[in-house]
């Protein structure tokens, strides 16, 4: 178990990367940069598949890995320590290995950008983060990476700061992620408070013991869920990730792929036991995924930019997860997660690729015909939209399909919506694909001129990750067609606990399962052919931004003027208090009262000195009155 | 002995400082005077038992007499935090108005070496009349500070100021000498209060005039209105021993005098202390939004932040006190290195108008970074200092209440929104006019910064030692309330 | 017997027209016969030597000053400007008032015990002179000095000072 | 003598208290409506001697000398007080030509 | 005694030095007089002093201790006065020879056991008062402030002297003794003369410490006198009213306090209240001072409030602390009138910059005034507050701290003009004379207020 012990080597390698990184960003040529900061991740990657086998070999499928304690008062003990178990160590899987690609492809992606140095920096510190939450043993060191990667992602959406509508695009995403920590947060105490501590371990094992449906267990799962509402972009707090797109490409893929947004599943998927035993919020998670799901695909049928549309595919995929996590089927979403990250991951860098060609132009109706400029975006994008159009026998069609069957098992209802999202996405990936590629240029001459495919370095990676993409669904085949689902044996071990053990929905029917997939699959390929007909075919291209449309696509168009509610009913008003309180009751009650009472005084001593006339007679007058009360008082006293 | 150099080592300073008249080697001179006192403090850390809930050190030498009024002072787990923080505190704060030339330096010096001699007296007093010396003693050194060096409007702030704490504290005294005629051996002794079994009635009064003292030099809502005008118009240096170190004094003694004297007291309106608390930090949360003003920004965020310590400690359990004492530290360490990034920014703009700047990151990234490691910490992003505390006193209101915890903790959210806009305000958008030339840190500024942001992210990193420090006797202390406030009588 | 209320007639009617004179003089004057019945209430109280005495320092002395005071000045016209009546009446009820309220405070007092002659010697001038000489000596002698004090402070006031100011 | 002192036997005590705060009260009230400050000292002294007669009554009263004997001082303040006090208005005469206290009045509030 | 003796002699000396023109020797020879009268005072200590001269004076430890006081202020007063009277006129001798006299009235005032002693030493003080508040002869103020000083005096006499009468009449005696024997006779059937001559009497001395409502007089006279009577009479007059009041009520009427404590109270409630309050609208620094020597009579009346064994001690560390203060605001308003000839506030501007001594000195009165600790001030403060609350006083406790708080606004004015306002302005000269006695009292204030016990417990 050599490896497993040192897995503080592994958020170690980003770190010291980052340190590096971070303070040689002015000395160390761009060329050392980019090649401490991939090496970095791959030393880790290097570790985690050496994890990753170790604990395949092992009969122990959970190792706890103490570091030092953290916090430690009378009352409170968390130290900060490691879990490897399968969960984790897949997650390490993926964040480093698609991390690395993401760094290497950056290389090539950055070049020429002045902050080339504080990018790796800002990179490698969001892996390290995201690993924190990954391998975190106890809530509280998951809340560090988990808050971590928000910050990073701050960083890294605002890394154009000088940007206005960057920097607040960046803002925003801190600070909506923050309202589901403050969830996640409480929930913490909530936890420590029930069970006296917050490792993995000592809950869970203490969590199976109790009553489904408890109310304690309620009030912390609700309260982790707002914390995945808001990492993982779910309605209401989802209209940040679109806005993130402020950062650079890479970014995007990193923050959509395979880190930060997959950290609301991943933490669900941890606590698992909690969240099954109360049902309550497992349907309020399903209901929001779904929503989230269809809601984001119907945003993105009208979006024009080539990166908006990935980004509201990303919130939608996101919630396809939570319905998977809300109908039980946790490997499913964890499968989805995993396929997700490859071709989400593969899409934003062909993406990426595309608008580097461009001249970071992102505009789809300003492309057009790069098929033949850029093979290699293309085939791999082609590959991309494929897996996440849920086209078999690419990834995303397996993942997908798992969480669809148990939907379906849980309400049909749930499986309808699910396969009207499936639809959606298919069209509008197929959309996107048709604007960017097919047809002619719409661009100016001048980007036409300068329109090349993407040096190796960008699409090495490309081509890596569409491979993942294509064939990454063979981890999880189902039992229908023969599959053993390798990924479900694996993961087994985290749904194991003391006394409870939990699984997914009895199988169904497998011709009732292939029933469904047949119509989600043919729905998804008429969905397809719809806007092959529509956009090459019919040459049909997204009207301008002005021009008038019907109210349904009007509010596509407009992403249902979320928004602008947003401002309209938080926004304005807390800015409005804001005044309020200031002008108001501050200024003018609180510290009118105290300015009050000075004012009073000196008032009162403008009266009061007006006793002191002067004149001898009043002086004396007074004296007597003085004289008369006090003998009144001695009369009546005597 | 060693408490009693501790306390007049600065004194001596301010002496010594105060020929210099207008000569600025004295900057020189002080810092290494406070440099001393640092290294004393470390010499008493290194020899001090974090084990022992007793006061250490303790001298104790007969002073008034008359009326039972002893010089005694010492240093348990709760008083080291707080001298730590205010003797690591100075150094840095001198250090930080290195780049300032102020006129009549000799003066400013010595006054602000005699506001540590004050400070410190009040952290180790274990006599009620001679905490309330220093009480007072350090609140004329910074009215002077403020009021010479301070900005347009210093004048009638400043007198607000005075006399709204002088104010608090006067009911204060009043309340010390009536617990003082009821302590059998007519002493001041805080044993001899803690020893008190006074009437609830009586302890309710109690609470109140020791409250309004702390609440005031908190400040806690409602009785912060002069906090902001006196952070804007005071001189940076000013607003940071301000907001660094005194007001912790408040802190302080509500954790050391008044919940412990007036335990029946606290059993009755601490729930309406700890709601004043809560309003605050939404409340000033809230206003910090729209400021432009960016000292008075950061300002209303201390009221927020002071707030949630506050709060914290109202909740009276291990975790809400722990967390107070960390907290205090942390928040010392931020506010302070907040200050001084907005000192660099204003000193060389001229102008604290949050709107008339931007752009600085582009020109200046050193200072974007620590500003922004400083703004870190202080919106408590887990690994900086900022998280220790506000974690613990989060979990120490939850275990109060959940709802107080929840509208302690949107603190949480909007502490980052205001900061955040701050940031974004000051730092990025692109250059302007103004702030096009602007130079990046050098010197002075870079090494103080480069101490802050350590410290900041050390503390985070890893909390213990100074967690360790208070813990047993914060553990004691609630242990002694608990068992007053449920008849148990335990011995402390 | 009734020689005491006349007296005391007297003593209040004079002291009366004392205060609502208009002249200054007459004022004086009256204020000469007013201390004259004090005397005779001396005597009356067989203190024969304070009668004397008030005889000679107040009418002797005092009032003589005071007439010479208003002579010098030319202060015996009626020139002075009489405050208002609103003013006047105000006093005299402020002034009745106080009358109200000693009598009053002393109203409940039981001692309405006549004076009774218990030592007839007391006034004469052989018994004073024992008790001011022995018990009395020293408020005797330091008198001496607020008698000098205030004949320095007239002299240095009274006088056309030289010097400027 | 000895008939006149025989005179007074039987006067009740309260006469001569009531005497002495009516010649009092006088003196106050001339000190309140008069504003020549002359006649205000007059008023004083009024006052003063109808403190001397109830003295002088109480001495007797108690059949103790030392009442009287404090007649004395008052006297002998009297006179010094006279002095002073006519010293003052004739040094005040000679700065304003007038004894009339409405005109100083310029310490006021 | 002895000190008496060698008051009433210096003074007499002063006058036939001044009858020798030997002007040069007049302050030497005063103060070196009044050195040697506090050291003979002091030498008089004792804690066994029985009652002399036929009971008419008891030199007891509270005579001694403000006996000593009060010279000890004399002589940092008259230090103050080089060159001060030589300005006003050429009879120096006789204004050190009044001084010396009104100081030999209020020994008399701190020592007499015999209410002819009490008399005649305030009017000895006073008489000699009426006359120095008027020796600017020429100046209309000084002219109406002895005119009302002697008018209102005379009328307050009058009330004293009716108050000694009724009590006499009421008891048969003169003496503290006696009229204490009387009362303990049976307290409960005591002569209403009695509490009718109490009540006048505690008239007629609140009259002479400037309580509310017999206040009237104080800030015209002390506006309208040369500085430095003024400063004598807010300091040394005062502490010697006090001590005469506090003696008279300790000594006799300690067992009737349930009759005259509300009356008490009241006094001091409007005394506070009218004296601060009215403090705070004043532009001049004089002024502002009469005010605010009212609300200090305000909070010294606490010590009587709450009577009882130690309460002369706090009224003589109140008085000391409040009368060393007010020696230093004198002080530097003297200096102030005499080279900028105005005492308003705004003269204050920028003083902090030319006399940063004389800024500082000042300051230290001033925060001694406002009761700030580590000055003496806080001590006095700290003394009467214990004092009331041990009486359970406790509204009249807070109403008085919230009067301190008014309190600072105003004594902080001068600060601010000092330190916070900029101004271009002369330097002051400061006589050496000068520098000893307001650097010594600002020692003396600093002192007390750090380590008030070796007076703190003096009596």
């Amino acid at each position: 178990m050599l490896l497993i012990n040192l897995v503080w080597l592994v958020p170690l390698f980003p770190l010291v990367g980052f340190l590096i990184n971070g303070l040689g960003r002015n000395v160390l040529p761009k060329g050392v940069i980019g090649f401490i900061g991939s090496l970095s991740i791959l030393l880790s990657f290097i570790v985690s598949i050496g994890i990753f086998t170790e604990l395949n070999a092992s009969d122990i499928k959970s190792f706890y890995i103490p570091l030092f304690d953290w916090i430690h008062t009378a009352a409170v003990k968390v130290p900060f320590a490691f879990q490897i178990d399968p969960l984790s160590s897949i997650m390490l899987l993926i964040v480093t290995g698609i991390g690395f690609l993401i760094h290497v492809y950056s290389i090539g992606y950055m070049k020429l950008d002045n902050g080339f140095g504080k990018y790796f920096s800002y990179l490698n510190l969001f892996i390290f983060f995201m690993l924190l939450l990954i391998l975190g043993s106890n809530y509280v060191v998951m809340f560090i990476g988990w808050e971590g990667v928000g910050l990073c992602s701050y960083l890294l959406i605002g890394f154009w700061f000088t940007n206005p509508s960057f920097a607040t695009a960046a803002k925003k995403a801190f600070v909506m992620n923050r309202i589901g920590d403050l969830g996640f947060l409480i929930a913490i105490f909530i936890i420590f408070a029930t069970f006296g501590s917050v490792e993995f371990g000592d809950v869970f094992m203490q969590a199976a013991k109790m009553e489904s449906g408890n109310t304690t267990l309620l009030w912390i799962t609700m309260l982790l869920f707002v914390g995945a509402i808001g990492k993982s972009a779910q309605i209401p707090l989802f209209t940040w990730l679109p806005d993130a797109m402020a950062g650079p490409t890479p970014v995007s893929a990193l923050i959509h792929a395979a880190t930060m947004v997959t950290g609301g599943v991943y933490m669900i998927i941890r606590s698992n036991i909690l969240f099954t035993l109360s049902p309550v919020t497992l349907h309020l998670v399903a209901v929001i995924g779904i929503i989230t799901a269809i809601l984001a695909a119907a945003i993105a049928v009208s979006q024009t930019d080539i990166k908006k549309v990935l980004a509201y595919s990303t919130v939608s995929q996101l919630g396809y997860m939570f319905l998977g996590l809300g109908v039980g089927a946790y490997t499913g979403a964890l499968f989805h997660v995993i396929t997700h990250a490859f071709f989400k991951a593969l899409l934003f860098l062909c993406a990426g690729s595309v608008i580097h060609a461009m001249s970071n132009e992102q505009d789809m109706r300003k492309m057009g015909g790069l098929k033949k400029k850029l093979p290699i975006t293309f085939v791999t994008m082609m590959a991309g939209t494929l897996a996440i159009s849920g086209i078999p026998p690419f990834s995303g069609f397996f993942s997908k399909d798992e969480i669809l069957a148990h939907a379906y098992e849980q309400s049909p209802l749930l499986w309808v919506i699910g396969v009207i999202t499936a639809l959606l996405t298919s069209f509008y990936m197929f959309r996107m694909l048709y604007l960017t590629f097919y047809k002619g240029f719409r661009g100016t001459q001048e980007q036409e001129h300068h329109l090349h495919e993407s040096p190796a370095t960008m699409t090495i990676p490309l081509v890596i990750l569409a491979i993942l993409a294509v064939f990454g669904g063979l981890i999880g085949i189902p039992e229908v067609f023969g599959g053993h689902h390798w990924l479900a044996g694996f993961l087994a071990p985290i749904f194991e606990h003391p006394g409870l053990v939990i699984v997914a929905e009895t199988p169904m029917n497998h011709s009732t399962e292939l029933i469904l997939m047949a119509v989600s699959v043919g729905g998804a390929i008429i969905a397809a052919l719809y806007a092959y007909s529509r956009y090459v075919k019919g040459s049909h291209i997204p009207a301008v931004d002005g021009s008038s449309r019907d109210l349904l696509s009007k509010l596509s168009y407009n992403k249902f003027y979320v928004d602008e509610v947003y401002e309209f009913i938080i926004g304005r008003p807390l800015n409005a208090l804001s005044s309020f309180f200031y002008k108001i009751i501050d200024k003018g009650a609180i510290d009118g009262f105290v300015n009050g009472l000075g004012k009073a005084t000196s008032e009162g001593s403008k009266v009061l000195r007006l006793l002191q006339s002067g004149n001898v007679g009043f002086y004396i007058f007074m004296m007597i009155t003085g004289i008369v009360a006090l003998l009144v008082y001695g009369f009546y006293n005597i | 002995m060693e408490i009693l150099l501790l306390i007049f080592l600065p004194l001596a300073g301010a002496l010594i400082s105060s020929l210099f008249g207008e000569r600025q080697q004295v900057k020189t001179l002080a810092f290494i005077w406070s440099l001393l006192s640092l290294g004393l403090t470390a010499y008493l850390l290194s020899v001090f038992n974090p084990e022992s809930s007793a006061p250490q050190f303790v001298v104790d030498h007969s002073w008034l007499s008359y009326y039972g009024i002893r010089f005694k002072a010492g240093i348990d787990g709760i008083s080291m935090i707080v001298v730590l923080l205010t003797n690591g505190l100075i150094p840095l704060i001198i250090l930080s108005s290195f780049k300032h030339t102020y006129k009549r330096p000799g003066s400013f010096y010595a006054l602000i070496l005699l506001m540590q001699s004050a400070l410190l007296l009040v952290f180790t007093a274990l006599d009620a009349f001679l905490f309330y010396i220093g009480w007072e003693a350090s609140l004329i050194p910074i009215y002077f500070i403020c009021a010479i060096w301070g900005g347009e409007n210093r004048i009638k702030v400043n007198m607000k100021f005075f006399i709204y704490t002088f104010a608090g504290s006067l009911i204060m005294l009043l309340g010390i000498i009536y617990l003082h005629l009821q302590t059998p051996d007519k002493s001041y002794d805080i044993q001899a209060f803690y020893n008190l079994s006074l009437s609830t009635a009586e302890q309710g009064w109690i609470f109140w005039a020791f409250f309004l003292a702390f609440a005031i030099k908190m400040p806690v809502f409602p009785f912060h209105t002069w906090q902001p005008d006196t952070y804007t118009e005071a001189p940076t240096t000013g607003t940071m021993l301000l907001a660094g170190i005194m007001l912790k004094m408040g802190i302080y003694g509500a954790i050391r005098w008044l919940i412990p004297v007036a335990p029946l007291g606290f059993e009755e309106w601490g729930q309406f202390a700890l709601i004043l608390a809560i309003i605050g930090i939404v409340y000033a949360s809230i206003i910090a939004f729209t400021q432009k003003d960016v000292k008075r920004l950061v300002a209303y965020s201390s009221i927020a932040h002071v707030g949630l310590i506050a709060a914290g400690i109202f909740a009276w359990n291990t975790n809400g006190l722990q967390g107070a004492m960390i907290q205090m530290i942390n928040h010392g360490i931020n506010v302070f290195g907040m200050f001084f990034v907005l000192d660099i920014i204003i000193r060389r703009l001229h102008t604290r108008d949050s709107f008339e700047m931007g752009g600085i990151a582009k020109v200046a990234p050193q200072l974007a970074i620590a500003f922004l490691i400083i703004i870190l910490g202080s919106i408590a992003l887990p690994l900086t200092n900022g998280f220790i505390g506000e974690f613990l006193l989060l979990f120490g209101i939850y275990q109060y209440n959940i709802w107080a915890a929840l509208i302690a903790g949107l603190t949480i959210i909007l502490g980052a929104v205001y900061m955040l806009r701050l940031y974004q305000r000051v730092m990025l958008g692109t250059t302007n006019a103004l702030t096009v030339g602007f130079k990046d840190i050098d010197g002075t500024e870079k090494l103080v910064l480069g101490v802050v942001c350590a410290l900041i992210i050390i503390i985070g990193v890893y909390p213990n030692p100074i967690l360790h420090i208070s813990e047993a006797t914060v553990k004691s202390l609630v242990e002694m309330v608990d068992g007053k406030v449920h008849g148990i009588s335990t011995t402390f | 017997m009734n020689l005491f209320y006349f007296v005391a007639f007297l003593s209040i009617f004079f002291s009366l027209l004392v205060i609502f004179s208009k002249n200054p003089v007459y004022s004086v004057l009256y204020l000469i016969v007013t201390f004259f019945t004090f005397s005779i209430h001396y005597i009356l109280l067989n203190a024969q030597f304070l009668a004397i005495v008030n005889f000679i320092v107040y009418m002797g002395a005092i009032l003589v000053l005071f007439l010479y005071v208003l002579m010098l000045l030319n202060l015996n016209k009626e020139s002075e400007p009489m405050k208002s009546n609103l003013l006047k009446v105000v006093g005299v009820i402020a002034g009745l008032c106080l009358l109200l309220t000693v009598a009053g405070s002393l109203k409940l007092l039981h001692a309405s015990d006549p004076v009774l002659l218990k030592n007839p010697d007391i006034g004469l001038v052989r018994n004073l002179g024992k008790v001011l000489f022995k018990e009395f000596l020293l408020p005797f002698e330091v008198s001496s000095i607020l008698l000098l004090s205030a004949m320095v402070g007239a002299v240095l006031l009274a006088k056309k000072d030289i010097t400027k100011v | 003598m000895e008939t006149v002192s025989q005179s007074i036997q039987g006067i009740p005590l309260n006469h001569y208290i009531l005497l002495s705060a009516i010649i009092f009260t006088i003196g106050v009230i001339g000190v309140l409506i008069r504003r020549n400050a002359i006649i205000i000292f007059m008023s004083v002294e009024l006052m003063l001697n109808a403190v001397n007669l109830l003295l002088t009554a109480f001495s007797v009263y108690w059949g103790d000398a030392s009442g009287q004997v404090f007649v004395f001082f008052i006297m002998a303040l009297a006179a010094a007080e006279v002095a002073i006090g006519l010293a003052i208005l004739t040094m005040i005469y000679r700065n304003t030509n007038s004894t009339d206290i409405n005109i100083l009045n310029r310490l006021k509030w | 005694m002895s000190a008496l003796i060698t008051i009433t002699i210096l003074a007499l000396l002063l006058l036939y030095l001044g009858l020798f023109k030997a002007k040069k020797a007049l302050l030497p020879v005063a103060l070196i007089g009044l050195m040697v009268a506090l050291v003979l005072s002091l030498m008089e200590w004792d804690s066994n002093a029985a009652p002399i001269f036929s009971n008419m004076m008891l030199y007891d430890r509270f005579a001694v201790a403000f006996s000593g006081i009060t010279i000890f202020l004399t002589i940092l007063i008259i230090a103050l006065s080089k060159d001060y009277f030589e300005r006003i006129s050429s009879n120096v001798a006789e204004y050190y020879a009044l001084i010396l006299f009104s100081l030999a009235g209020i020994i008399l005032m701190v020592s007499y056991h015999n209410l002819s002693m009490l008399f005649i030493g305030i009017e000895i003080m006073s008489v000699s008062l009426y006359i120095l508040a008027g020796i600017k002869k020429r100046d209309f103020a000084s002219n109406e402030a002895a005119l009302k000083y002697f008018l209102m005096g005379a009328f307050s006499t009058g009330i004293l002297l009716f108050g000694v009468t009724l009590i006499y009449g009421a008891s048969g005696s003169f003496d503290l003794e006696g009229i204490k024997q009387y009362i303990l006779k049976d307290p409960t059937a005591v002569s209403p003369l009695l509490y009718t001559g109490i009540t006048l009497l505690i008239v007629g001395l609140s009259f002479k410490v400037g309580a509310a409502p017999f206040h009237f007089w104080v800030p015209d006279v002390y506006e309208g006198s040369p500085s430095l009577i003024s400063a004598y009479m807010s300091t040394v007059v005062k502490v010697a009213g006090f001590a005469a009041f506090l003696r008279l009520i300790m000594f006799s009427f300690a067992p009737l306090q349930d009759f005259w404590i509300p009356m008490i109270i009241g006094m001091s409630v409007l005394s506070l209240l009218i004296g601060n309050v009215t403090a705070v609208y004043q532009q001049h620094f004089k002024r502002m001072l009469a005010y605010s020597s009212i609300s200090h009579v305000g909070y010294m009346l606490f010590a009587i409030i709450a009577l009882n064994g130690s309460s002369d001690n706090a009224v003589f560390v109140y008085a000391a602390a409040y009368s060393v203060a007010t020696i230093i605001a004198f002080g530097v308003l003297i200096l102030l009138q005499g080279q900028v000839g105005n005492d308003s506030f705004d003269s204050f501007n920028g003083l902090a910059r030319k006399n940063p001594f004389l800024a500082l000195t000042l300051t230290i009165a001033m925060l001694s005034l406002a009761g700030i600790p580590l000055t003496a001030g806080f001590i006095g403060k700290f003394m009467m507050f214990s004092k009331a609350l041990s009486s359970y006083h406790i509204f009249l406790v807070v109403f008085a701290a919230l009067n301190a708080m008014i309190g600072i606004f105003y004594y902080f004015k001068v600060i601010v003009a000092m330190y916070f306002k900029e101004e271009d302005r002369k330097e002051l000269i400061v006589p050496v004379y000068f520098k000893l006695v307001l650097g010594f009292s600002a020692l003396v204030t600093i002192a007390l207020g750090v380590y008030p016990d070796f007076i703190a417990s003096l009596i």
